[in-house]
């Protein structure tokens, strides 16, 4: 058979559609429509503007960390500093601004915290080899700390001058009624995605995740990246916290705590592999809707709230079952 | 003249001596073969080369010039290929995506640059297609066999027009015919006047294509010598240490 | 049924569960009545948005007839009211907002907080009135109704107003190291207290803004006082510590703390309906409704408790 | 040279002083010396029996579990649910026993609970290939929810007929003053050192995580081994469990909360490799006391309480940079 | 008599067909070459032999009796042995704990048996000695040569009195030395009176030790023939496909 170059060329082995289906964020994203569907019918409340705003809200702060978390698990790393740097720089903005600047010089000082947090991290596992979970377990509990500090384990409050715009940052909805969080989520999930298919930072993050050691001796700047994207990590975790204090009016050193498993289940949920070298974008936001779907739906069911965590927990065991029964029959 | 020359490199991790005091030269249309023991530190010098590893000591030129490289992107851009012992692919990435791994192509404006898929899925296809292989763009690495997977790593030192190209142990694992088209391919490299190390532990392999043999042992040269004027019995000798040195 | 709703700080505390207690015994009181009492929370108390979440969904959920929040982050439940703008009456419990934002909710019922972090301080003051160094005991960082405790602690034992670390005023001073913030944890907080007064024999006592030390680590506390069981009688050590939970009146009657402030969740809980059910009628109600405090020594635990 | 076979079989590559020099666990052993040397010399109160019998007993319930992590590690997989099987096998020890039932009774019924949920933590990973992360994620919400419901929420300090026994369980000291649950403690560490070290099961453990393919296709009963390993992890949460609750002389809902991560920071600090493969029971101990050794400093030093989590964070990385220092120069 | 009989073993993996109605039998003391290009099929045939994998469909008999396998451990035990072509190692343990792999030696009495890790050092130490291989029982994997790392994954098939003994590939990679050594091993194991087969891509390998060669070619059975009645570019063409079947 004579086969042409281009034929060869546009050959692949499982086409879009089977290679769509094929993924495990498909069937979360499958499972967060019916849970929708199922909720729609059962309750009179779910499918309310009002409960739709709020949940599509909701899902923003784990979702956003969830993107840069994915690239650090792509990379076959992890990050368990974001729920205290998400704390550090909600408190860094608050301070600052509280302290009579504006919210650009807040905004940019709690920026540049998150990324000097994530530097650190980043280059002690990039270049000193050290395990990523204990370093970012280590700055779990610093970054904290350091929220105590700065803020002396107040609750902050008033934001100076610009206060009412910080509010109307992450309290708002400047468009077609969304909330401004959503968007913000949006845009920067199309930017991780657009970054990871379409950049050579976004190669490399895969080719570190596939076999470090192949990329290392192909000349992908391994460690550069590896900092970047503990980087990108801290800075997710920096955003999340600057459009969770607008939204929540209020910082304390409470905030935050727990979150990192939270946003690493929505990152796996959504089909990231913690061995490295597969996630996508539109996984880390599916996984976190499930989650928050489910959280909703227990609160308008009615369900009593000390067997909430066994639905939940469920949840989180059934969302990659779908995954595990489709692997299992085609290895058999 | 020689396309490259190396003079009393020597590399050590630790306190293992892995390549001591070794001199060679490398002449543009030469095949050279590379042949040793286990551990004797051909997959060593050769990484020396490509730009994996500094030399502890010594120096290396390159048509004439006196080089260091920091990085294996230094030595590409030297037109120094190399096709790793474990071939250093990523499972997880198109055989496109591994074959311009570390030099994607791009397209766009100033800043602006995309991945350019189109140009890089047409010119891996091109280059398998040249080399015979029924490797196909946009496979998965996961899923190639033996084969295929040496085709892409060969098809990474057809991106550009390479001075020299490495090879370590390109015959390993793969089978008879495959090991033809390798060879067939070697041939053809030297034919457009490229220079080619070939780590084998084949003898007949070497013996087929190489205009020269190296062995080392133990990290030292001990022997440096046209083929024809060698022969299987005398080069196994030298690598088991039978015979001391030529 | 239309479900008065009750949205507590967190399910891990134990003190939040004697509010669903009332609030069940309400429901069995009141089987006709078309109302029913609805309690949930976070499952953890630090989840302060999470709190702010589920507020959302119950304001959200069409049932919902009236809500009584115990704020954990005060000023985001605020916040979240602010926008939510909700059409039920909404109402706070065990906690209140702050004072610029009491317009938010009709009423208040639940602990003088303050007041209750004052009447510690002043059992530890009247027991030791020349004083000494003290280390008060606090849970999460962020929570305010502690805050407010300890501020009233403070202000009890210094005489003064809103200092926020005593350097010896009115003969009391914070020793280095403290707070401790024990995150809730009964254990942790026993083990911060013993390593404080290894550090510090000189301690002259403890000033306990919230029971865990006691009710989550009884023995452990058992045994880091019994030692000096006489110098507490004799007023030598003086320990003040907030709640009357589990164990911690049969600690109070092994002469192990000089003094206990408890509250009355129970009866918040059994309360908060009627007084939602009286908002949504539009009746007018006392703002705020406290319950009461029940203060325990050694000497009156049989009779200090009331229901 | 003729080189006789016994001398071939008695070489080794390193002898056994420079095998434990050069491991992680020694320099954090005399991380944790040299922390005791420096607070007897600089603190009055460190030094007394009062204070190394508490620290000696806090030790104790991180260490047990990390024990039980540690054989989760060395398989290569982890085990996020223990804080949360603690505080449940807990509630149903307590429960029972205060509904009358014997402390037999109640000890049973909570290893009972640990088995069960370590048996399916176990099966989801070893027959269904669940990723360990996920699954024990989803049981951390799950069994605390459970202790919810089990307890009705209150706090239990009435243990029934037997409620001195486990007290004194937990709080005693029977032998030469040394508190209860330490000799619990050195009993269980030596068992696990033994298994690993001794042990047909031990060796399968290292074989799993040094390759468990290799180990499938060597006939290794790779799935069975993996099971018991998580039914082990969750059977040291229950144990510590009732110890704690012996010494605690009361159970709420929250006890346990955030464990897992200090547990496994114990196991990693003492030298377990989250790669799978490395791992031993006197790191488990060894990290477990670094980290109490810490904590109890912070207290006698009186560091202010804000900047204490920059402490314990710092002390985590600083755990393992000896190790890494050591490796660096080796590999340059 | 043939000491194991296939009859029509196929095997597939969901909708690939690996291994394709292939008899085949092998003799006490004979050597069978076992050739083919890449993904033939030629490692699942031997993994079923292993009871690495359970066949699709066909039956084995060993010493004339029909045996089911469901555990590596159960080929074992019927004195089939094989060496895996990724070696299946773990780097983590000694070279004596893989030797010892999934049949430790244990003392002790009744249920409370510990490893016996004396005897299991000096059995391994006299098996390298035997291999005439450097390597020593105590040293870990990880630091070992691909030589070495051949010997250990060799070594366990002499653990016990086997009757057949599988070689996947155990050339690739090892040097010209340590090549004549494991041919050496393989005709020792012959004159035992074993059965050996050998997975190699080297031709000369397979004709020098081989007394028979079989075939596969996508899965079948193209070619079972004694050596001496084959040639190279026979065998050659038959696993090109140049030659359809002999
Ligand atoms: N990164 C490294 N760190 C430490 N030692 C190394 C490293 N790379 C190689 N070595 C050591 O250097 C020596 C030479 O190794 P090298 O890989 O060059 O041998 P080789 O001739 O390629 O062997 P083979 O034929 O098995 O591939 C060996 O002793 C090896 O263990
Ligand atoms: N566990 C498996 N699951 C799915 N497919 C498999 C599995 N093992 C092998 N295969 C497929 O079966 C076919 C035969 O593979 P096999 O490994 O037996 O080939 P081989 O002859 O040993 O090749 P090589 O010379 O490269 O080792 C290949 O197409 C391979 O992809
Ligand atoms: O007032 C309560 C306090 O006493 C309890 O211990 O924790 C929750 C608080 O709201
Ligand atoms: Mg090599
Ligand atoms: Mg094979």
């Amino acid at each position: 058979m004579a086969v042409t170059l281009d034929q060869t060329i546009a050959q692949k082995q499982r086409n879009w559609l089977a290679s769509i289906v094929g993924g495990q964020t498909f069937w979360v994203l499958i499972a967060v429509i019916l849970a929708c569907l199922f909720l729609s019918a059962a309750t009179d409340s779910f499918a309310t503007a009002k409960n739709l705003y709020n949940i599509t809200r909701n899902v923003t702060f784990v979702a956003i960390i969830a993107l840069g978390m994915t690239l650090v698990i792509i990379t076959g790393g992890i990050d368990l500093s974001v729920g205290s740097v998400l704390c550090l720089c909600s408190m860094v903005l608050a301070v600052v601004m509280h302290a009579g600047y504006s919210i650009e010089v807040g905004i940019a000082a709690s920026i540049g915290t998150a990324l000097v947090i994530g530097a650190f991290n980043g280059v002690l596992i990039a270049y000193l080899d050290f395990p990523p979970f204990v370093v970012t377990l280590g700055m779990l509990s610093i970054a904290r700390s350091l929220a105590m500090v700065a803020s002396n384990n107040t609750v902050v409050f008033q934001f100076g001058p610009d206060h009412d715009t910080l509010l109307a940052l992450g309290g708002g909805a400047w468009f077609l009624g969304i909330a401004n969080p959503v968007l913000y989520m949006i845009i920067l999930a199309l930017l991780t995605g657009f970054v990871l298919r379409w950049t050579r930072f976004g190669r490399y993050v895969f080719a570190i995740g596939g076999n470090e050691h192949a990329a290392t001796l192909t000349g992908v700047p391994v460690r550069r990246i590896k900092v970047a994207v503990y980087m990108i990590s801290a800075l997710s975790a920096g955003v999340a916290g600057i459009v969770q204090t607008g939204w929540l009016g209020a910082v304390t050193t409470n905030i935050g705590a727990g979150m990192e498993l939270q946003v690493i289940a929505a990152a796996v949920i959504g089909g990231a592999n913690l061995a490295g070298g597969v996630g996508t974008a539109l996984g880390a936001l599916v996984g976190a809707a499930l989650i928050e779907v489910i959280r909703n739906s227990l609160g308008l069911l009615g369900i009593n709230a000390f067997w909430q965590g066994t639905f939940i927990g469920g949840a989180i065991v059934l969302a990659v079952l779908f995954d595990r029964i489709r692997n299992f029959r085609q290895s058999e | 003249m020689a396309v490259l020359e190396l003079t009393n490199i020597s590399k050590h991790f630790g306190a293992i001596q892995a390549v001591n005091d070794v001199s060679l030269s490398l002449e543009a249309g030469q095949v050279v073969g590379l042949m040793g023991d286990n551990g004797a530190g051909k997959s060593t010098l050769v990484k020396m080369i490509a730009g994996n590893f500094r030399p502890s000591e010594g120096t290396m030129r390159l048509d004439g010039a006196e080089i260091v490289m920091h990085r294996p992107v230094e030595a590409r851009q030297h037109g120094i290929e190399i096709v790793h012992q474990d071939l250093a692919l990523c499972n997880n990435l198109t055989a496109a995506a591994n074959v311009f791994l570390g030099r994607e192509l791009r397209r766009g404006i100033g800043p602006l640059k995309v991945l350019d898929y189109k140009t890089m899925y047409r010119r891996a296809g091109e280059i398998f297609r040249e080399l015979k292989s029924e490797t196909r763009p946009r496979d998965l690495v996961r899923q190639m066999s033996g084969g295929q997977r040496q085709a892409v790593a060969i098809a990474r030192t057809m991106l550009s027009e390479a001075k020299i190209v490495l090879m370590d142990e390109p015959t390993a694992a793969i089978s008879v015919r495959q090991v033809a088209e390798v060879l067939n391919l070697i041939r053809e490299l030297r034919d457009r006047g490229i220079a080619v190390v070939l780590i084998s532990h084949r003898m007949p392999d070497v013996f087929t294509v190489a205009d020269r043999v190296i062995v080392l042992r133990r990290g030292r040269k001990v022997a440096d010598k046209p083929i024809t004027a060698s022969s299987p019995e005398e080069v196994t000798g030298l690598i088991t240490g039978a015979i001391e040195q030529v | 049924k239309k479900q008065l709703v009750i949205v507590v700080k967190g399910l891990d505390n134990p003190f939040f569960e004697a509010i669903n207690q009332g609030c069940q015994k309400w429901n069995k009181e009141n089987p006709d009545s078309e109302y029913e009492c609805f309690y949930t929370g976070p499952a953890s108390t630090s989840d302060e948005a999470g709190e702010a979440q589920i507020v959302q969904d119950m304001l959200g959920k069409a049932d919902t007839a009236a809500i009584a929040i115990s704020p954990s982050n005060a000023k985001l439940i605020a916040q979240t009211l602010k926008t939510a703008n909700p059409s039920v009456p909404v109402m706070t419990l065990d906690a209140d907002l702050a004072k610029e934002d009491a317009a938010l909710r009709k009423t208040y019922l639940g602990t003088d907080n303050y007041l209750m972090g004052k009447r510690i301080g002043d059992y530890m003051k009247e027991a030791k009135p020349d004083g000494g160094k003290v280390c008060s005991i606090q849970g999460n960082p962020g929570a305010d109704n502690i805050l407010r405790r300890a501020q009233g602690w403070r202000d009890s034992l210094s005489g003064k107003e809103g200092l926020t670390e005593l350097k010896g005023e009115g003969g009391w001073t914070e020793v280095a190291g403290c707070p401790v913030f024990t995150n809730d944890d009964g254990a942790k907080g026993v083990q911060a207290m013993t390593d404080i007064l290894a550090a510090n024999p000189d301690l002259a006592g403890f000033g306990i803004m919230g029971g865990w030390p006691l009710f989550g680590a009884p023995q452990p506390y058992r045994d880091l006082f019994k030692p000096i069981a006489d110098k507490i009688a004799k007023n030598e050590f003086v320990i003040g510590a907030a709640d009357t939970i589990g164990d911690e009146v049969a600690i109070a009657k092994e002469g192990l703390v000089t003094a206990l402030v408890g509250q009355r969740p129970f009866e918040m809980g059994y309360k908060a309906p009627s007084v939602m059910m009286d908002l949504i009628a539009g009746k007018p109600v006392e703002d705020p409704v406290f319950t009461g405090l029940d203060e325990c020594t050694k000497d009156t635990v049989d009779t200090c408790i009331q229901k």
